[in-house]
């Protein structure tokens, strides 16, 4: 089959820095094309310049074989070429409706169709199985369902070509598989979909055909047939991979965290658990179960009653800063909306939260320069420039420049929600190993994740969340996906009582 | 609604009872009358107003644009009559001129933003003291003064009206009501919001960001012309200090109504209440005479903040 | 008894001679309250035309106000609302600044804008030689500012006296002395400076002291503010003559108001206060040392 | 450092070099020190104001709140007379009850603002009416004096200095150079920038939002003390029109030295350069008198609207 879209040897720069260097490959309609590649990789880069957001600084790309510049997004959106963004594109004091129809409103006469583009909305984001008023304003959303609505903004449209930059990078299982059955439609109906992960398990389920890009360079494209997750591993990042999981530590006996009753109105009940020292403790649960709220609930965040003791002192409540000074600190699930500062340099952000440490009248420079170098290399961050703005790293870069600002605290207890979101594989390996070696030094880590395979592998002991209270807690053996689901979703006591 | 949004209107009926307390008179007809056109100047250009802000901009121009506005109306009007003599084609003539010259220095104020990419803020303080400036000068330092007789001729457009209301409160209401349309029910005031909210959004969804920012100060230049097309009967002239500080009340006008400064979204129905309760603070301190004039001031200071804390009151719980 | 409302629209007190004339506002009402239990007064402010519209209508419309005391913020957008108060068959007294229509008012008190440059102008021309250099400043851009210059133009005119330069110094203190330090940076050779208003004047001899310029020049300032009229008593030779234009005129016009109400005295006419001006020798009848200005 | 970034100072430069073609004064000590020295009011303030916009903040009240300061500070001093009489002591106690009052004002502020949760905006609209009023009020309408014997002991703080700089201008240059230092190389100037930039973000980064942003009102009330400390010995007085329009001076200069108007990113020299800017503009209007002077507000608005423009040069290439 002829290809829709192609591109050639395309490459491009910001600046003085080149990061994509000659790439070429073709999407053909009923395809599902897989571009894998390690952070930085230029992935969203590629798929920026496919979608028209970026033009190639060279190369030409062909529609229908013609070759063609896109102006703007208007121009390739007009041409059939639709674009899931890796980070929110999304207008956080708008409702979901008005985002989804942003640009393109429907219209009776001179006003908007308000109930057209509500119904619309509803049956799009039925179809997700996403089960949100339209008339929510996106602040006041989850980070996955975000998600949803920005996956229900592209497949509305009747794209012929769909670009998705990881789509499923905040989603636990069950949306995933919602989305890729969705995905599964749009090919059979003809779409070719550009698809880019770091779950390769997703990309072994759905790509007909993968592409491996690796610092800007195209690897190989062939076909995803008999292509393991393993050799695509080992494809993007040029060497091979042990073992994806450390051992696990069992933590000492000396409790250093005592959640006692907390209730964060609204969202979480009457919580209550214990972390050890030394000891990686996983939360668990679905969208929604109120992980993030408990956990910012605990660190002052959001308001809550009940009580948080460290090392058996109890934390003033409500203040981030006595939480952090007593040792406790917590990474947050949205990067770009409260992780990071985007258009600040990279040091600015890695300093913030440790910011005391670099001197409490006079900042010392020399002292955050240095630090920025053991990030970078400790945190293997793909920088291009020192001086770029947090913003224009590559996504995954962005969340371990998050990870270097977290740990810069030093904390004893540190508690990272979703610590590998858009990471690469041979990355996460390297961060998996950094939280078994807090562990085995002493600290303590709490891990709430969606990506199970994730807690299971990580944790010694995993508490499940439902519905906003706790729904059970697993340790050694027993944690199994079958056992975490179950308590999720409330048939827990069943398998408790027969095990 | 949630109970906060309704913090302005709250504030409102508070106003109101106690003006009514305070003197039988102030509910009848010839004081309604009164307030609600003279609230029609700055309503209707606060109306403009919030839709600018809402897309994320400010507009400090206003008061002297429409000081310069009417001079220009006043010139073009006094040069006219020769040739059309007093009567409707002169009226219609001085209207056309307020509406074009209004237009005109919407535009600019927009190109400048949109198009040259110069703060508004900057833009709009610069344009503020031209304008100021050139009406000062085409007045010699005094006031320009419509033609006598063009004046009792244009003044029912002030005075007059049909069924008992005043043309000016007519018109401020046609243009709340479209304006509270034009920003829910149409895709222009969803763009402005998209806009305030996040310009980098709105580009990416398609949206012609550049243009919309630009239509929003074209539109409160329009409206600028419009309302000094119901000023200029009422006073007859135009000076170096017609309009001074109208910017800093319709502004203020549109953030007690709820609007957030920094753009991303609008209430246009707020700005219309917040309008209402800038004017009857003015009247309830003329009709109570209990404090010495000189702290007036303080008292509308002290009124202004309370009606907005009232709005924000559900502000801690989230 | 009816009680009977007396309207008073005043600018507000942005400057040296408004506050003073707000002053004896609010004395003369306080006095005339407490001589005649049957008056009631409304006291408004405005700092702008277009407000002390809104005033005048809201004394009318809720106050029920028998005559009103007007001293129009600007003389053309007055007349109109004005003339409807007069339609209404209530009593109006316009103050210091006509209306731009003859006839409308029952009383006009006024200082003399016209004379009040003239005055200062004869001054000059009398005391300084042909060729003598002078600088004016100018207080904020209205037409009683154009025509106190104009006749200070004119009765200088033929006198041989340079004017160096006008600036606007809108008869606030700071931005006088910022003109004024400008000028004597600019100008080598000065002998007299024509402040027009004591407010500019307090500014003007700061910045001339600053510059140790003050043996080089006089300065005629305008109103008589008590704190300059002191000087003059004291024969500062630095301020050898002041000219009056006396905020106590809104007094005047109040209680000529006050009276025509509560009595058959006929009050009606027209009283123009002439500018006098004020030397060493007289200056002890000018003095007010509890007036705010 | 970006060309771009230089804009204002080539607009200052610029400046600099019409003036002194303009006039062979231009650049004489006097003349210089004049400028600069009249430039240490608002400079004072707009050092402040920019902690203030850098996170994300305005403050409409700075004018309104000096001539208030200023008004308490002369009526304290002339009450300590008797008591202290005239002598350092009762200058000493001046400045601190003027200092006292511009940081209890900056603390009411910044109290509404960051603890009540009300819009800047309107908490600093209102307060500008409140301390406006209160001070025509103290004032009588009038003008507040500070005793004559006071004042001529007071008067060296202005127009003295040491080897031949004034008084006022070195207050400037060391408040400009340690706000410089405040902002680029401490904690509280970072966490003014992060707020600004994404208060969500700082707030997850243990950095204390409300405390900061109360901070920066507070500073900026410190810094209104300051400035009248050294604005009172100039001509002794106080009254309702001190301070005039100073707030938007000040957030003019603020803007014009690249401070991103909402928050985020601020520039202390730049904002220094914005306030020479705006003096040099007047300053050069009355030493050129080449226009009417009804047209200076008119030249005024050009220039300022130019010497941003001058700064965004880079813009269109991103
Ligand atoms: N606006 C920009 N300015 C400078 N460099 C940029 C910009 N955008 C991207 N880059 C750089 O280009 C490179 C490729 O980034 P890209 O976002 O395409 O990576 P990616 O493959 O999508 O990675 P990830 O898996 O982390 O999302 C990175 O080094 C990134 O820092
Ligand atoms: N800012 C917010 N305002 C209002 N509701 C919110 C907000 N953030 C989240 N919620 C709601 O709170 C509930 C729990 O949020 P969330 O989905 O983050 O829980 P979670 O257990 O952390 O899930 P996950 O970590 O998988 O995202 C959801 O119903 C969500 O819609
Ligand atoms: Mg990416
Ligand atoms: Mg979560």
């Amino acid at each position: 089959m002829s290809a829709i879209l192609e591109a050639r040897g395309v490459t491009r720069s910001f600046g003085p820095i080149k990061v994509l260097h000659g790439v070429d490959f073709s999407l053909v309609p009923g395809e599902v094309h897989a571009l894998i590649g390690e952070n930085g990789a230029g992935k969203s880069t590629t798929m920026k310049i496919l979608g028209g957001y970026l033009s190639p600084t060279d190369g030409e790309l062909l529609l229908d074989g013609k070759p063609v510049r896109f102006a703007d997004q208007k121009e390739a959106e007009e041409a059939g070429i639709l674009m899931i963004h890796q980070e929110f594109n999304l207008a956080m004091q708008l409702t979901v409706e008005e985002n989804l129809f942003l640009g393109r409103e429907k219209r009776k006469g001179l006003f908007l169709d308000h109930k057209a583009m509500q119904d619309e909305a509803r049956t799009l984001l039925e179809r997700l199985d996403c089960h949100i008023d339209p008339r929510t304003r996106i602040r006041d959303l989850s980070v996955p369902n975000r998600q949803m609505v920005e996956i229900a903004r592209a497949i509305g449209r009747n794209a012929r070509v769909l670009i998705m930059d990881e789509p499923t990078a905040v989603l636990t299982g069950r949306e995933t598989d919602v989305l890729l059955d969705q995905i599964e439609r749009l090919k059979s109906q003809g779409a070719a979909i550009l698809y880019t992960s770091h779950k390769l398990d997703e990309i072994a389920r759905i790509a007909d055909r993968v592409t491996v890009l690796r610092d800007g360079a195209h690897i190989t494209t062939r076909a995803a047939e008999g292509f393991t997750e393993h050799a695509m591993a080992e494809a993007m990042v040029g060497r091979e991979l042990s073992d994806l999981f450390p051992a696990k530590a069992k933590g000492a006996d000396d409790v250093v965290l005592e959640v006692d009753g907390l209730t964060v109105p609204g969202k979480v009940r009457d919580a209550s658990f214990t972390l050890r020292r030394g000891e990686v403790l996983g939360f668990a649960g679905l969208v929604g179960a109120g992980r993030t709220e408990l956990m910012e609930g605990i660190v002052g965040l959001r308001p809550a009653t009940g009580s948080v003791k460290v090392n058996g002192k109890a934390i003033k409540a409500g203040s981030v800063l006595a939480a952090r000074e007593a040792g406790l600190v917590y990474l947050t699930e949205d990067r770009k909306e409260k992780g990071l500062l985007l258009g600040k340099s990279l040091t600015e952000n890695l300093t913030l939260l440790a910011l005391d440490r670099f001197g409490k009248l006079r900042i010392d420079k020399g002292a955050e320069d240095q630090a920025l170098t053991k990030a970078i290399s400790d945190f293997d961050i793909r920088v291009k420039d020192r001086d770029m703005v947090a913003g224009s790293l590559s996504g995954g870069n962005q969340q371990k420049l998050l990870l270097a600002k977290t740990m810069l605290a030093e904390p004893q207890i540190v508690i990272i929600d979703e610590p590998t979101r858009g990471i690469d594989i041979g990355t996460k390996q390297q961060i998996y190993d950094f939280i078994a070696a807090l562990a085995a030094e002493g600290k303590s880590v709490i891990v709430v994740s969606s990506e199970l395979p994730e807690v299971i592998g990580l944790a010694s002991r995993v508490v499940v969340m439902g519905r906003g209270h706790i729904a059970g807690e697993l340790s050694g053996e027993d944690i199994t996906e079958d056992a975490i689901l179950r308590r999720a979703m409330g048939v827990g006591e069943l398998t408790g009582a027969s095990a | 609604m949630p109970l906060h949004a309704l913090g302005p209107v709250l504030a409102l009926v508070a106003l109101i009872i106690l003006g009514a307390s305070l003197n039988s008179n102030f509910l009848s007809y010839g004081n309604v009358t009164n307030v609600l056109a003279r609230s029609a100047f700055i309503g209707i250009i606060a109306v403009g107003m919030t839709f600018v802000i809402t897309a994320g901009g400010i507009d400090l121009s206003v008061g002297s644009m429409a000081a310069f506005v009417a001079g220009v109306m006043i010139l073009a009007m006094n040069a006219m009559i020769p040739v059309l003599g007093v009567g409707v084609p002169l009226i219609v003539a001085g209207m056309g001129v307020a509406l074009l010259a209004g237009i005109a220095a919407g535009l600019i104020n927009g190109l400048l933003i949109a198009k040259v990419g110069i703060e508004a803020f900057i833009v709009t303080l610069g344009s503020m003291g031209i304008y100021r400036s050139l009406t000062t000068w085409l007045a010699d330092g005094g006031t320009l003064s419509l033609n006598f007789e063009a004046r009792g001729f244009y003044r029912p457009v002030y005075y007059d009206g049909i069924l008992g209301i005043a043309w000016p409160i007519i018109v401020f209401a046609l243009v709340a009501i479209l304006g509270e349309l034009a920003m829910r029910k149409t895709p222009f005031g969803r763009h402005c919001a998209a806009l305030g909210a996040n310009e980098q959004v709105a580009k990416y969804s398609a949206v012609k960001v550049d243009r919309v920012r630009m239509a929003t100060y074209v539109l409160l230049g329009m409206l600028v012309g419009l309302a000094t097309i119901m000023y200029v009967p009422r006073l007859g002239s135009a000076s170096g200090s017609t309009g001074v500080l109208w910017e800093l009340e319709a502004i203020a006008a549109v953030i007690i109504g709820g609007t957030v400064l920094k753009g991303g979204f609008g209430r246009v129905w707020g700005t219309v209440v917040g309008v209402l309760i800038l004017s009857l603070i003015d009247n309830i301190l003329n009709l109570a005479s209990i404090v010495s004039p000189y702290l007036n001031g303080a008292i509308q200071g002290v009124i202004v903040i309370l009606a907005v804390v009232l709005q924000r009151e559900g502000k801690s719980a989230d | 008894q009816d009680t009977k409302v007396i309207g008073v629209a005043i600018p507000s007190a942005t400057h040296g001679f408004m506050g003073g004339l707000n002053y004896h506002a609010q004395a003369s009402i306080e006095r005339l309250e407490a001589t005649y239990p049957e008056l009631d007064f409304v006291l408004a402010t405005a700092g702008d035309a277009g407000k002390m519209v809104n005033d005048i209508e809201d004394m009318v419309a809720t106050r029920n106000i028998s005559a009103l005391v007007v001293l129009p913020f600007e003389s053309e957008p007055l007349t109109s609302p004005v003339q409807a108060v007069k339609e209404q068959g209530i009593w109006v007294t316009v103050v210091d600044r006509g209306l731009s229509v003859e006839g409308i008012e029952d009383l006009y008190v006024a200082g003399d804008n016209t004379g009040f440059g003239r005055v200062a102008g004869e001054y000059f021309a009398e005391n300084l030689n042909e060729g003598d250099n002078i600088v004016v400043l100018r207080g904020i851009p209205t037409t009683l500012d154009n025509e106190r210059v104009d006749a200070f133009t004119a009765a200088i005119d033929g006198s041989g006296i340079n004017v160096l330069d006008m600036q606007h110094g809108n008869w606030n203190r700071d931005d006088a002395f910022n003109v004024m330090q400008d000028f004597l940076s600019k100008y080598d050779d000065i002998d007299a400076v024509w402040a027009a208003d004591d407010d500019m004047a307090v500014g003007v001899l700061e910045a001339i002291s600053q510059a140790d310029r003050s043996d080089e020049m006089w300065v005629v300032g305008g109103a008589g503010m008590k704190e300059i009229i002191k000087r003059i008593m004291d024969g500062d030779p630095q301020l050898p003559v002041n000219v009056t234009y006396p905020p106590a005129q809104i007094a005047t016009a109040i209680e000529l108001t006050a009276l025509g109400l509560v009595s058959d005295t006929p009050v009606a006419g027209r009283f123009i206060i002439g500018s006098q001006i004020i030397t060493p020798e007289n200056a002890e009848q000018f003095y007010f040392p509890d007036s705010p200005f």
